[in-house]
């Protein structure tokens, strides 16, 4: 099993290898091998899981950790390649290995026409080895490994078109803004290793649980540190704005890396860590008013966005904020279960949205679109069940795992969280098929010239049938995190919940039914807001104002090194001094003269005064 | 009887030659020959000098021949001896004639090994003198040149003033102390002292005058860049060796003998002049762009380095005792002084009319052989290690740590890195590449090449195997009564 | 008596030689450094010095100064010479130099009357004793004497050589 | 006689590399590539066994005699940590005289002479244990550089060549003077002179003295490490280099300074460090961050990479003052990973700037669309000098700071901000030198030789970065032997 | 009987006097003289003091000074010609062409 394991990150790692490398050797792979490779490698990862999951069927707690190599050892820090598996981590493999399988093919597809093809897979392989890695560490700094490469993995691809300036700009800001939390987070991992002496998450765990009182600040630093970096990758408040930029990479990329997989590597790792979570209560509060803010900071930002993709990122943000809110509520198993159903609809959302924008020339702009429900009734399909689960609609994967959340928010009595989210949950209902609406129905006013391949329609199916179906929690979550939830759902709130998504819907439906909208705003208040929330609450704007304009006037200020000016002045005073001796250099005998009796006459005079 | 001889045979050696050189000039004029025998002369002083190291000391009342003076004698003759190697070739492109050089350069050879020599004032005044009035002629030898005319006047009135300091120090002391031997006269300063007089600080300030002017030492260093700048390359070679070196044993064995630390008003102006002389002399050169000037310069930031070497030689307060390590340092400066700055002027006359920087210009492409040289040397001047500078600049550390001179080491290290500076900026000045590049190698006879061979292998090979001068050195010093 | 002639003896060589240094005409000033060095003579004599009070007269005053009054007197151009001199010259223009001078004097005075001879009796030394030690243990110094006449003899020949092209300008 | 040969085998071939030029130009840079290939010979050995010697100290310990008057002695000798370095040395000076290969046209064979003796100097200091001996090796390296420089280099060469010279040298002499106090006081105390790194280490200095005397290392070394106030001659330094000698400058001459402080500052002046250690840590700090922020300012691709190197020499100096066992090894592998990563950014540049004749990012970009080779190996080395995991750099800044954070918590934050700033200036390189709209026409992408270099040192520091434990055993055998210094600070 | 204080004295104010001589006259001519009077100041002390002590050691050092007083002036007259051939003018201020 050991090798199992060890395979599944390893294949896609070395079909990456391989396509990065044959350049370098000038060895050029003919196009379809290179799809081959690139989606078999993930395919083989993911039969390896399902093997995995067929060997582990019937265990419900189950926690497998294999060390393989030995990494650094000094003195007492000692850090090994090692796995770790439990329902957890098997979750996540299966997501990031059949997702990613899905979004693999779909790219072979979509991505035909690059030229940059072969580049395209290597860095996708990559990026699940790494996230794969990511997610099995069974210590922190090999999941740190795992955490900055898939970071390095998403700039990459962010900035995959890197021609465009951009893009690149995208891809820069996308891996600064992480890298601000992830150095918050190694900060974490220092701490860590400072007061445990190791940083396997297991041992770690333990220790902290029995030795540790609940609620020390020590603990709490701790944490919050590691929130640090969850907050960053997970695009949270207050560096969430990398990822409705990050949409600049290709639409695949967003659909794998910017929605189902690493935006979720906080989730995971706050789930990893919910022990030490645990002992903190302030950071359990922080890490659930940091869901709930940005859940509803970045739904109203969905509301008015006009590019697809931009939407669909914004509405990423609040759903992990919504993971966040339930983890900060300790619904540690409906935020991974919450995480599941959103990797399979917003996959699904992404890799429609992708179709749609690969039959219309790349055209992003909602309303640009109108009516495409008769051109392309399969999109169309996909994103209805997509919108719909998003929107949490009954009975459809969405529905369950955000029903459990707010259940856990209301048993914590955690009334005001309670209520952002419900309101969070309206919105998002709205926005999702306020997109629907504009683009499917409506007038048509763009020919699709061209349908998704074959490639592309079948992972829409199989996404399309896990959104509908999807919404089965995993048996070993509710063990692993042994919250067997007493049963004792309030019918009025339930129904009061159902009711909540489907009034948006309608609400919806009379708003855009019709395409009256792109109208100018009546007043300039509701530009106003309009602006606001089109910016994203202005959080960009805000950076560049306090953040970045300061830092590079500052760097610009000191371009020539204010240090250097300091051995410049040593050099003119040198220059100087050199002058003012020279001045001596009379040429004249009788002043040379005077400076023999001047000397004789100061040297008596220091003699006789001593 | 023929031990005693032998200490004399050089200085016999070399006066007769001079004579011999005179009657030459008397009787025909032949340029060849009076080279040849110069040389010829010099070699068998040299040889004999050398023969005399290590020999049991001698002394008379007037002349003291021990291991530091026999050393240095062997030092003086050798620099006399390479510059005369190269002067046929430097003679023959002077209008005036030649043979007179060739006397005045052995009679103040002369006059140097009797100063380095001396133990008693007057021999000491009379060496000093045949040193220095034979260097004025010497200066002012070319006789078409406003510059060298210029030189010559300057040196001789105001070595003829410090002379006179120097005569009126010497006859105080004499006044009260009854005697012009040095030490006996070293013996009789502690009773003047007793007495809480300042007699011996006034005659030794005046003694001072003198001897800072002839060392160039700040303050009385003014003389000096228009004397090299005006003076023939040779002889500038002999002023900025020679003459400054004797001296500085003269100086070393008069600080040898009296009991210095407890005058801490003198100690004092030393102390100021070593430091003003590293930090001015350094500071003068700095932008100079004149190559003689900027030796002249740089000459007096080293005798300021050397005077660190008097200055431990008894410290106040000693981190450890080293013995005669003071002594060994600066008779090893002395040497890597003589022995690099002899180098660079030999380059110089090998490479005539070279008054400026920028005429070096590309040298380290057209003249590979001498830029290297010249490199080297200059490198050992700045004290960068493999070169006999470093060790003597390390020996001189090594000292004034142990004496702990603080701020004099301070100024040690803001000197060298000033110096280090303006060698570096010969050093650019050659292998900047010139524009048109054309392989002009001038032909270098096989002396010129034997004396850089020579040269480089007492700099270079005095820095890479130090140890045979430090043997000798300390060897050397141990030599005394 | 001795003491007398020791004052006015030395009276008359400052005074001679402020006038010497303060002259325009070479002349002049020679001449009355030729006063200073036999008033300087007088006072060798006094000390019982006689053979250099001699030597002082035959080789000072007699040699050296002839050779600066010919000297003087090949490039002495009469009136022109003085005016120019008068310009070189004058003395409202060194109060600084005076300045030095009077200190100069007065530290080495101070400096050296803190120190008292207990010994005043003098004690001659004749002709005798001193050829005894000059050509006894001092006999290098001679022969040094010899190479130093030598050298200046060289040297003031090679400088004072009259060159081709000056001959014609003089 | 191995490291004596060694040494002196590198100065011949300097000299053979100089007349082979009359045998044409090209001859000189195959005598400089072969003789550094055989310069491994003599290690072989060594790097095979890696057993210490009987006083569980040395691989190899040789005494030579020298200047007996001082009692200097020609004591060479090689432990781990010397090891790492010298191969450090020797296999940088390869890539150093691959990425002239095509560069250097004029002079040759003047060139490689200068290489090989700047190596054979900086090979000297790695395994001098006399420190007289090392101060020798430690000036003498400097003068073929200064010539590298000033000969070779590009426009503004011989300011920069007399900066680093000058620089340099000051901070030589401070180092002089230690040794010299440090030697006098042992000598007054043992009455035995002596300049032997062994017999030094039994001083008993006063605590003034130490402190002065170890104020005079530490200051001597931070100014090749280089730390702000003093890195100025750096940037200079690399930007007017030529590539070879960047190279050469990055890989290994600023690793003689962290060298110095691990060999001699800290196992000399064990209780005078602990003093100091804030102070100097929080420069450490502070030259992370100023170093970043100044690369990220600069406009020449150069200068950007130089006052990276400053920043990332400053984790070096906060691991040698942390005082731990996890902080000196993360020292020496930021010293060796440095070296790799840097070097391999100066070898790019020198590609680019032989490409392109221009260093200035403003006029460079897109460079992927024609040169994708080289791109995606410079995008590799950017990425690996923002300290990317599984690469070498970040390994040792990890190690480096968890050591520091043990004792200076607060320093050691305000360094690993220094990796966010890393982020920021190396992502701007890569944006604006291989990313973006091509500004200059197409050119002839990485051949083999530059491939093969590149990847080499590549594959180096992904081994380091994956498994880096056999070179933290290597240099365990040095660090091993410190005395072990617990500074109980809590945060 | 002369008290030595007078004779030191004396000889102090000459040396003087000739310093002074040396430090204003810009002629070359005066500048010698000058230096003649210094070294005169000097030999009269060594006169007086070999006296005193009645060693004839002072003495022999007045003849030493004679004979430097002789080659000086020797070697200075022929450069005071020379620089009269070249230069029409004794002005010492006027040899400074080298400087800085």
């Amino acid at each position: 099993m050991s090798t199992l394991i060890l395979l599944i990150p390893l294949l896609p790692l070395f079909s990456a290898t391989f396509l990065v490398l044959a350049p370098a050797f000038n060895l050029t792979i003919p196009k379809p091998w290179v799809a081959r490779m690139g989606v078999g490698a993930v395919g083989a990862a993911a039969v390896c899981v399902a093997i995995l999951h067929i060997q582990l069927k019937g265990q419900t707690n189950y926690a497998l950790q294999f060390t393989y190599a030995n990494w650094i050892n000094v003195h007492s820090f000692t850090i090994n390649f090692g796995f770790y598996l439990d329902a957890l981590s098997l979750v996540m493999v299966s997501i990031i290995t059949g997702v990613g399988f899905l979004i693999h093919l779909y790219s072979a597809g979509f991505m035909d026409e690059d030229k940059d093809y072969q580049r395209y897979f290597a860095y996708l392989n990559a990026f699940v080895a790494a996230m794969l890695v990511l997610v099995l560490a069974d210590n922190l700094l090999l999941l740190y490994l795992g955490w900055e490469s898939v970071g390095l993995c998403s700039y990459l691809l962010i900035g995959f078109w890197h021609h465009e300036i951009n893009n690149t700009l995208a891809a820069n800001k996308a891996f600064i803004m992480t890298r601000i939390g992830d150095t918050g987070m190694a900060l974490g991992l220092f701490l860590i290793f400072y007061l445990f002496g190791t940083l396997d998450i297991q041992a770690m765990q333990l220790q902290a649980q029995s030795q540790w009182q609940t609620g020390d600040s020590m603990i709490t630093l701790c944490c919050l540190l590691l929130l640090a970096g969850a907050v960053g990758k997970s695009g949270q408040l207050p560096l969430q704005s990398w990822l409705p930029d990050a949409m600049a990479g290709p639409t695949p990329v967003s659909a794998l890396i910017h929605a189902a997989t690493m935006v979720t590597a906080g989730v995971y790792l706050i789930a990893r860590c919910h022990n030490l979570f645990e002992l903190s209560p302030l950071a359990m509060e922080c890490v659930a008013y940091i869901g709930a803010i940005t859940l509803f900071i970045a739904a109203t930002a969905a509301l008015v966005q006009q590019d697809v993709k931009r939407i669909l990122a914004y509405s990423t943000i609040s759903q992990i904020g919504y993971m966040f809110l339930a983890l900060g509520a300790g619904a540690w198993s409906a935020a991974v279960f919450h995480l599941m159903t959103h990797a399979f609809f917003k996959a699904l959302l992404f890799l429609s949205a992708g179709a749609l924008i690969f039959s219309l020339h790349h055209e992003h702009n909602i309303f640009r679109m109108g009516g495409l429900a008769k051109k392309l009734p399969m999109v169309c399909v996909s994103f209805l069940i997509g919108c719909s689960a998003l929107a949490a609609l009954p009975l459809l994967s969405g529905f369950f795992s955000k029903e459990l959340i707010l259940n856990r928010l209301l048993e914590q009595e955690m009334y005001s969280l309670w209520l952002i989210a419900l309101i969070g949950a309206f919105v998002t209902a709205f926005y999702s098929f306020r997109l629907f609406f504009v683009v499917f129905l409506g007038k048509a006013t763009q020919e699709p010239d061209r349908n998704p391949l074959k490639v592309m329609v079948f992972p829409l199916l199989v996404l399309g049938l896990l959104a509908i179906f999807g919404g089965i929690q995993p048996k070993g979550l509710a063990v692993l995190f042994s919250s067997a939830s007493e049963e004792h759902h309030n019918l009025a709130i339930i129904l009061f919940t159902i009711a909540v998504p489907l009034c948006a819907v309608a609400y919806a439906w009379r708003v855009y039914k019709e395409g009256e909208f792109g109208s100018p705003l009546p007043n300039p208040e509701a530009k106003k807001i309009h602006r606001f929330l089109f910016s994203g609450w202005g959080f960009d704007a805000f950076y560049q104002k306090r953040v970045i304009s300061p830092f590079i006037a500052v760097t610009k200020l000191n371009q020539n090194d204010i240090i250097d000016s300091l051995y410049i002045g040593l050099i003119n005073i040198s220059a100087k001094l050199h002058r003012f001796c020279s001045q001596f250099q009379s040429g004249q005998l009788r002043w040379y003269n005077n400076s023999l009796v001047i000397f004789a006459i100061v040297a008596m005079t220091w003699v006789i005064i001593k | 009887m023929s031990g005693i001889m032998g200490f004399y045979l050089p200085s016999v050696l070399i006066t007769s030659t001079s004579l011999i050189v005179m009657l030459m000039a008397a009787l025909k004029r032949t340029h060849l020959l009076t080279n040849l025998i110069t040389t010829v002369g010099l070699s068998l002083a040299l040889l004999v000098q050398l023969a005399q190291l290590g020999k049991a000391p001698y002394q008379t009342s007037l002349i003291l021949f021990d291991g530091t003076t026999t050393l240095v004698s062997t030092l003086l003759i050798l620099a006399a001896w390479l510059l005369s190697l190269f002067l046929f070739n430097w003679l023959q492109n002077l209008k005036d004639p030649k043979e007179e050089y060739y006397l005045l350069l052995l009679l103040s050879t002369q006059g140097a090994l009797i100063v380095c020599a001396s133990q008693h004032f007057a021999s000491f005044f009379l060496g000093l003198e045949i040193m220095s009035l034979s260097l004025v002629p010497m200066i002012a030898y070319p006789g078409e040149d406003n510059q060298a005319l210029e030189a010559g006047i300057k040196y001789l009135v105001l070595s003829a003033i410090a002379s006179a300091f120097m005569l009126l120090a010497i006859a105080i002391l004499y006044l009260y102390s009854g005697t012009l031997s040095i030490p006996e006269l070293a013996t009789k300063v502690p009773e003047l002292l007793s007495s809480g007089n300042i007699i011996n600080g006034c005659a030794i300030i005046l003694l001072l005058v003198g001897i800072t002017f002839k060392l160039s030492l700040v303050p009385c260093h003014l003389w000096v860049a228009d004397v090299y700048e005006g003076a023939p390359v040779p002889t500038t070679a002999l002023l900025a060796t020679v003459s400054k070196v004797a001296l500085f044993v003269v100086l070393l064995r008069l600080f040898m003998l009296g009991e210095w630390h407890n005058q801490t008003a003198l100690i004092n102006i030393i102390e100021v002049i070593a430091a003003a002389s590293m930090i001015i002399g350094n500071l003068l050169a700095l932008l100079q762009k004149n190559l003689m000037r900027l030796l002249a310069y740089s000459s007096i930031a080293h005798f300021g380095y050397i005077l660190l070497a008097i200055l431990a030689l008894k410290p106040a307060i000693a981190i450890s005792n080293v013995d005669t390590l003071a002594n060994e340092a600066a008779i090893t400066y002395l040497y890597a002084y003589l022995t690099t700055v002899v180098g660079i002027f030999l380059m110089l006359m090998l490479l005539p009319e070279t008054h400026h920087i920028d005429q070096l210009k590309g040298l380290f492409w057209q003249q590979r052989c001498k830029a290297v040289v010249l490199t080297l040397l200059l490198l050992s001047l700045a004290g960068i290690p493999l070169t006999i500078g470093f060790i003597g600049k390390f020996y001189l550390t090594l000292v004034a740590v142990n004496a702990q001179l603080w701020w004099l080491l301070a100024a040690l290290i803001i000197g060298s890195v000033m110096g280090l500076f303006y060698y570096l900026r010969i050093i650019l000045v050659m292998i900047d590449q010139p524009e048109s590049h054309s392989e002009t190698e001038i032909i270098t006879t096989h002396t010129q090449l034997l004396v850089m061979g020579v040269v480089i292998l007492l700099v270079i090979g005095g820095g890479v195997f130090p140890s045979m001068v430090a043997e000798l050195v300390k060897e050397m010093i141990g030599l005394t009564f | 008596m001795i003491g007398f002639l020791f004052f006015l003896s030395s009276t008359v060589a400052l005074i001679s030689a402020l006038l010497t240094v303060t002259r325009h005409n070479a002349v002049h000033a020679l001449l009355y450094l030729v006063i200073t060095m036999m008033a300087i003579a007088m006072i060798f004599f006094l000390l019982g010095a006689a053979f250099a009070a001699a030597l002082q007269i035959i080789v000072y005053a007699g040699a050296i100064m002839v050779l600066f009054v010919f000297v003087t007197m090949m490039l002495h151009q009469g009136e022109v010479t003085m005016k120019q001199e008068a310009l070189l010259y004058q003395a409202k223009q060194s109060s600084t130099a005076i300045i030095l001078c009077v200190l100069l004097l007065l530290e080495l005075v101070y400096m050296l009357s803190s120190f008292s001879t207990a010994q005043t009796i003098m004690t001659p030394i004749n002709v005798n004793e001193l050829g005894a030690q000059l050509y006894g243990p001092y006999l290098l110094l001679v022969e040094l004497s010899a190479l130093l006449l030598l050298s200046a003899l060289v040297g003031a020949f090679h400088i004072g050589r009259r060159h081709q092209e000056q001959d014609r300008q003089l | 006689m191995i490291l004596l040969t060694l040494i002196v085998f590198l100065l011949l071939a300097g000299v053979v590399a100089w007349y082979s030029e009359a045998y044409g130009s090209h001859a000189p840079k195959w005598v400089a590539a072969i003789s550094l290939c055989l310069a491994w010979i003599p290690l072989w050995p060594v790097l095979f066994s890696l057993e210490l010697n009987s006083d569980q100290r040395w691989l190899i310990n040789e005494v030579h005699d020298w200047i007996p008057r001082f009692n200097i002695s020609a004591h060479l000798a090689l432990d781990g940590l010397s090891l790492l370095l010298v191969i450090l040395t020797l296999a940088m000076g390869l890539v150093a005289v691959l990425s002239a290969w095509k560069e250097i046209k004029k002079q040759t064979g003047f060139f490689y002479f200068n290489i090989l003796w700047t190596l054979a100097g900086v090979v000297g200091v790695f395994c001098a244990l006399d420190l007289f001996l090392f101060f020798v090796f430690w000036e003498v390296m400097l003068v073929p550089m200064y010539l590298l420089i000033a000969i070779w280099g590009y426009e503004n060469r011989q300011y920069a060549a007399l900066k680093f010279f000058l620089f340099t040298q000051a901070g030589g002499l401070l180092i002089l003077l230690s040794i010299c106090a440090l030697v006098l006081l042992h000598y007054q105390q043992s009455g035995q002179l002596s300049f032997d790194y062994v017999d030094l280490l039994n001083h008993s200095l006063s605590k003034k003295a130490s402190f002065w005397i170890m104020l005079g290392f530490v200051i001597g070394f931070a100014i090749k490490l280089p730390t702000i106030p003093f890195h100025n001659w750096l940037p200079d330094a690399h930007t007017q280099a030529p590539t070879a000698a960047s190279v050469i400058l990055a890989a290994v001459l600023l690793k003689t300074g962290g060298y110095g402080l691990i060999r001699f500052v800290l196992p000399l002046f064990p209780d005078a460090v602990q003093t100091v250690a804030p102070y100097v840590m929080a420069i450490a700090a502070i030259s992370v961050i100023y170093g970043a922020l100044m690369a990220f300012s600069q406009r020449d691709l150069k200068r950007v990479v130089a006052y990276s190197s400053v920043s990332h020499m400053g984790f070096v100096l906060l691991g040698c003052f942390a005082l731990n066992a996890q902080a000196w090894q993360g020292a020496v592998m930021q010293m060796l990973a440095h070296g790799v990563s840097t070097s391999a950014l100066f070898a790019l540049v020198g590609a680019i700037q032989y490409r392109y004749h221009t260093r200035d990012l403003n006029e460079l970009g897109g460079l992927w669309q024609t040169l994708p080779k080289l791109s995606a190996v410079g995008l590799f080395f950017v990425v690996a000098s923002l300290g990317m995991p599984g690469l070498g750099n970040f390994v040792a800044e990890f190690l480096v700071l968890v050591g520091s954070f043990e004792t200076y918590p607060w320093f050691t934050a305000m360094a690993a901000s220094g990796l966010i700033l890393a982020a920021v200036y190396s992502l701007m390189i890569a944006q604006k030198t291989f990313f973006g709209s091509l500004k200059l026409n197409a050119a002839v992408d990485f051949d083999t030789r530059e491939t093969a270099m590149m990847l080499g040192m590549a594959v180096i520091l992904i081994v380091m970065g994956l498994h880096p434990q056999p070179l933290i055993d290597i240099a365990q055998q040095t660090l091993a032997h410190f005395p072990s210094i617990s500074m109980g600070a809590k945060p | 009987m002369i008290d030595p204080d007078y004779i030191v004295f004396f000889s102090l104010a000459l040396f003087s006097i000739g310093v002074y001589g040396v430090l204003v006259r810009r002629n070359l001519v005066f500048m010698l003289i000058s230096i003649e009077i210094m070294l005169n100041a000097v030999a009269v002390i060594f006169v007086a003091a070999s006296s005193y002590h009645g060693t004839s050691d002072g003495q022999i050092m007045y003849l030493l000074i004679l004979t430097l007083a002789a080659s000086e002036v020797a070697i200075g007259l022929s450069l005071l010609i020379h620089m009269y051939r070249r230069r029409h003018t004794l002005d010492v201020d006027q040899l400074s062409n080298m400087r800085g």
